[in-house]
């Protein structure tokens, strides 16, 4: 009887694509609201374009960010409700695995279609040329952060009836390093500096939030389950 | 007996009716200190140290601004630590003690927050300026926030506790990335203009006040920090023995005291 | 499945409070293979809660769990690997097949490939059903799903939580024939329901009166 | 030591910045004085509240015993048939 240990992750990771799939037209929403939001800018400041492009990078950056929190409520509250979570909770492997395998999927059909989308963005919002790959580069580093760093906020909300708004609440001042550096990257570029270095400390976070983030929601699923 | 049996006093000091009885004691004492300490200070401040060369006179404002940023830091590293040890141990006085730290925390940030925005308007001419100090300081109070609405939001007190003690832990480990990533955030688009809290450049005169402000501070918090956890106390152990009897007694007291006042 | 020594599972004063309110305390109990527990108490006397404790979900306040004769704290992974809960909520994702949800609770449960997952949904009678959405089924047929994980599953140790909601009288005598050859291999079941079951020798216990007696 | 500032007005005008230097000031004594005087009325609060309760759950238990004989008068008085209320009950009703 060998011992499946990595059997955990990959499991919910599959049943989670598999879900996301069947319900194509959900994993399109964040995507949606990212372009719907992004065209409020013009409107809101000006449809002139050399305003815009200084403001492009930081604004693609918050649209992201705010399209992330929109979605990650949703990563354990369909389990909680239909028991699934009370089987995750007391599955042989350790819980932070499963853990990763959900956030994972729910950073594949999220945080990667806003990844691909934002060039789309950089063209609406007059993005200098210069900015496009490393927005991409940020943006795929950076939204795995927030789905790692939404979904403790998402565990810990989870039995709550309105959480939605409390999540919010928890998970923004967690947020603010990324985005620092994530916009940073996108604006050195920009300027004509070399915009790794901001890239890599967003990926030491990244690298942290993978390691760190998967504990966290598992203390905090355990700690919830008595609510 | 296995190991944990001689950590007695380490338990007996859990216990939430040895902290009230005890901290019954302390409680006259520590107000009367906390006092004089903070009114030394503050005279001090206010009007015997010399004003700054630049800033002129509102620079007093740093007796109170500095402490209230001391003690909205360190009282969140209280507040998580309270938490972990509820978390590891399985104390319920730790998780009261995290529990009433967190508005206590919460109430000194947005002092250190007002009082360094009325700081900026001599200085940089408006109320609000995003400097790194006082960006760090407005997103501890949204960490402070966080951690009180998830306190009240749940129905069974075990998992309020336990979620607050995991959030205070997520916290302490991003309040230093957090303030790193706002002092190099901020350098980035400002050029290094003064920093608010310039302490060490400060002349003794000036930097002998502040010290006793900052110790007033650490008196006053440990003292309010005290009484909400008594409260706590009453509150989760109301239908305990020893707090209806304590109740009874208390009201017993207080009769006789009524009727003495009448006479 | 080998009957090992000591008991395969044993409560030693099992305590639970929610709120500094003790919901019970004092249970003490040993199950060994080839026994049927059924747990009574009037509602909110904390069937469900004994069970979730049972399964490693909730920590006790007081008390211990041993499985084959050590702290399941322990030796987690042989203990959640050997057994198999099924609560109030059937635990079927609605968007799926009964099929697809099937497999995935193989696939996250370590041992369990005695039968595969059409033999079983047909032996549950879903046979025609196995691949259409789960939306589109009643609830009796999801318990039926979460039922055919029993059929599927090698865990020895069975915790059912009032298994016997909302499905027909067909669907009873299915899994009362179910437990009945379970526990004739070695394996244990606790459940708990207010109907009598149609089986020889269940062992009863009452929550509030801790009292144990025998059908 | 000596004062820095001449005279009582200096001390208040404090060469123009008195007014935040007042108003910063002001708003943290009152912040910490509430910090300090609230736990202690809620203290009080608290102690008459679980005093009143138990007192109600007294009250409570003191009811239920007297229905309890009432019930036990009540049967045998229709035991033993007799015709008149039996005087606990009498005083039931003025209460």
């Amino acid at each position: 009887m060998a011992r499946q240990m990595d059997s955990g992750f990959l499991a919910w990771l599959r049943r989670d694509l598999l879900l996301a799939w069947r319900r194509r037209g959900e994993v399109a929403s964040p995507v949606l609201f990212f372009i719907m939001v992004s065209t409020l800018i013009p409107l809101g400041l000006t449809p002139e374009s050399t305003r815009l492009a200084e403001v492009a990078a930081g604004m693609v950056w918050v649209m992201a960010l705010l399209a992330t929190l929109l979605s990650v409520d949703g990563l354990f509250a369909s389990d909680y409700q239909d028991g699934s979570l009370e089987q995750m909770l007391i599955t042989p492997q350790l819980l932070p695995l499963p853990v990763l395998g959900k956030i994972t999927a729910h950073w594949l059909t999220t945080g990667l279609p806003l990844t691909l989308v934002s060039p789309l963005l950089g063209l609406m919002l007059s993005l200098p040329a210069a900015g496009f790959i490393p927005l991409l580069w940020s943006l795929a580093l950076g939204t795995a952060c927030l789905s790692l760093i939404g979904a403790v906020g998402a565990a810990l909300t989870v039995s709550l009836r309105k959480g939605g708004l409390l999540l919010t609440l928890l998970v923004m001042p967690l947020y603010m390093p990324v985005i620092i550096f994530g916009s940073a990257s996108v604006s050195y570029a920009i300027d004509g500096i070399n915009w790794l270095p901001p890239l890599a400390v967003l990926g030491a976070l990244c690298a942290a939030a993978v390691a760190l983030c998967p504990l966290a929601v598992a203390g905090a699923l355990r700690a919830t389950a008595s609510n | 007996m296995n190991l944990f049996s001689d950590w007695t006093w380490f338990h007996r000091l859990g216990s939430p009716r040895w902290f009230y009885q005890n901290s019954g004691r302390w409680l006259p004492w520590l107000s009367v200190v906390t006092l004089v300490v903070l009114a030394t200070g503050l005279v001090w401040g206010l009007a015997f140290a010399p004003a700054d060369a630049k800033q002129g006179n509102s620079f007093r404002i740093i007796y109170i601004h500095v402490p209230a940023s001391f003690l909205a830091l360190a009282g969140y590293y209280i507040m998580a630590i309270a938490g972990a040890v509820g978390l590891i141990w399985k104390m319920k006085l730790s998780y009261m003690v995290m529990k009433s730290a967190a508005p206590i925390g919460a109430v000194l940030t947005f002092i250190a927050l007002f009082t360094g925005a009325v700081w900026g308007k001599p200085t940089w001419g408006t109320y609000w300026v995003w400097d790194a100090r006082i960006t760090s300081m407005l997103i501890l109070l949204f960490l402070y926030a966080g951690v009180m609405a998830l306190q009240y939001a749940y129905h069974s007190v075990d998992a309020a506790s336990k979620a607050g003690a995991i959030l205070a832990l997520v916290g302490t480990v991003n309040i230093p990335i957090i303030y790193k990533s706002v002092d190099w955030w901020y350098t980035l688009h400002q050029p290094a203009t003064i920093k608010l809290t310039s302490a060490p450049s400060m002349h003794p005169d000036m930097f002998q006040p502040l010290l006793v402000m900052i110790a007033g501070f650490y008196l006053f918090y440990a003292l309010v920090l005290i009484l909400q956890t008594r409260n706590e106390i009453l509150r989760r152990e109301r239908n305990t023995s020893w707090v209806r009897e304590l109740a009874a007694a208390k009201m017993t007291t207080n009769t006789i005291a009524n009727e003495a006042k009448s006479e | 499945m080998s009957l090992s020594s000591s008991s395969l599972l044993s409560i030693e004063n099992l305590a639970f409070e929610r709120d500094d309110s003790r919901l019970f305390d004092g249970i003490n109990l040993t199950v060994n293979g080839g026994d049927i527990l059924q747990i009574e108490g009037a509602n909110g006397s904390g069937k469900t809660t004994l069970l979730r404790l049972l399964t490693g979900a909730l920590q006790p306040s007081a008390g211990r769990i041993n499985y084959q004769g050590q702290p399941i704290s322990e030796n987690r992974y042989d203990y959640l690997a050997d057994m198999l809960y099924i609560g109030h909520q059937p635990a079927v994702k609605l968007n799926l097949t009964a099929e697809e949800n099937l497999r995935w609770m193989v696939a996250s449960a370590a041992k369990s490939n005695r039968v595969a997952v059409a033999d079983a949904l047909a032996e549950v009678g879903l046979a025609g059903y196995s691949d259409i959405p789960c939306y589109t089924l009643s609830a009796g047929q999801h318990r039926r799903v979460a039922l055919a994980r029993l059929l599927i599953s090698e865990a020895r140790l069975w915790y059912l939580d009032e298994p016997f909601t909302a499905i027909d009288k067909q669907g009873v005598s299915l899994l009362q024939s179910c437990l009945q050859h379970h526990v004739a291999q070695g394996g244990l079941v606790v459940l708990s329901t207010h109907q009598d079951l149609a089986l020889n020798n269940v062992r009863k216990y009452n929550l509030l009166s801790r009292a144990e007696y025998l059908v | 030591m000596t004062m820095y500032f001449a005279n009582f007005d200096q001390l208040i005008a404090m060469g123009g910045h008195g007014v935040y230097v007042w108003s910063a000031f002001a708003v943290t004594v009152a912040a910490m004085l509430w910090l300090a005087v609230a736990p202690v009325i809620k203290h009080r609060a608290l102690l008459n509240d679980i005093q009143r309760d138990s007192q109600r759950n007294r009250q409570r238990q003191r009811d239920s015993q007297r229905q309890d004989q009432n019930q036990q008068a009540g049967q045998s008085a229709a035991v033993s048939n007799a015709t008149t209320d039996s005087p606990s009950n009498q005083s039931e009703e003025d209460f």
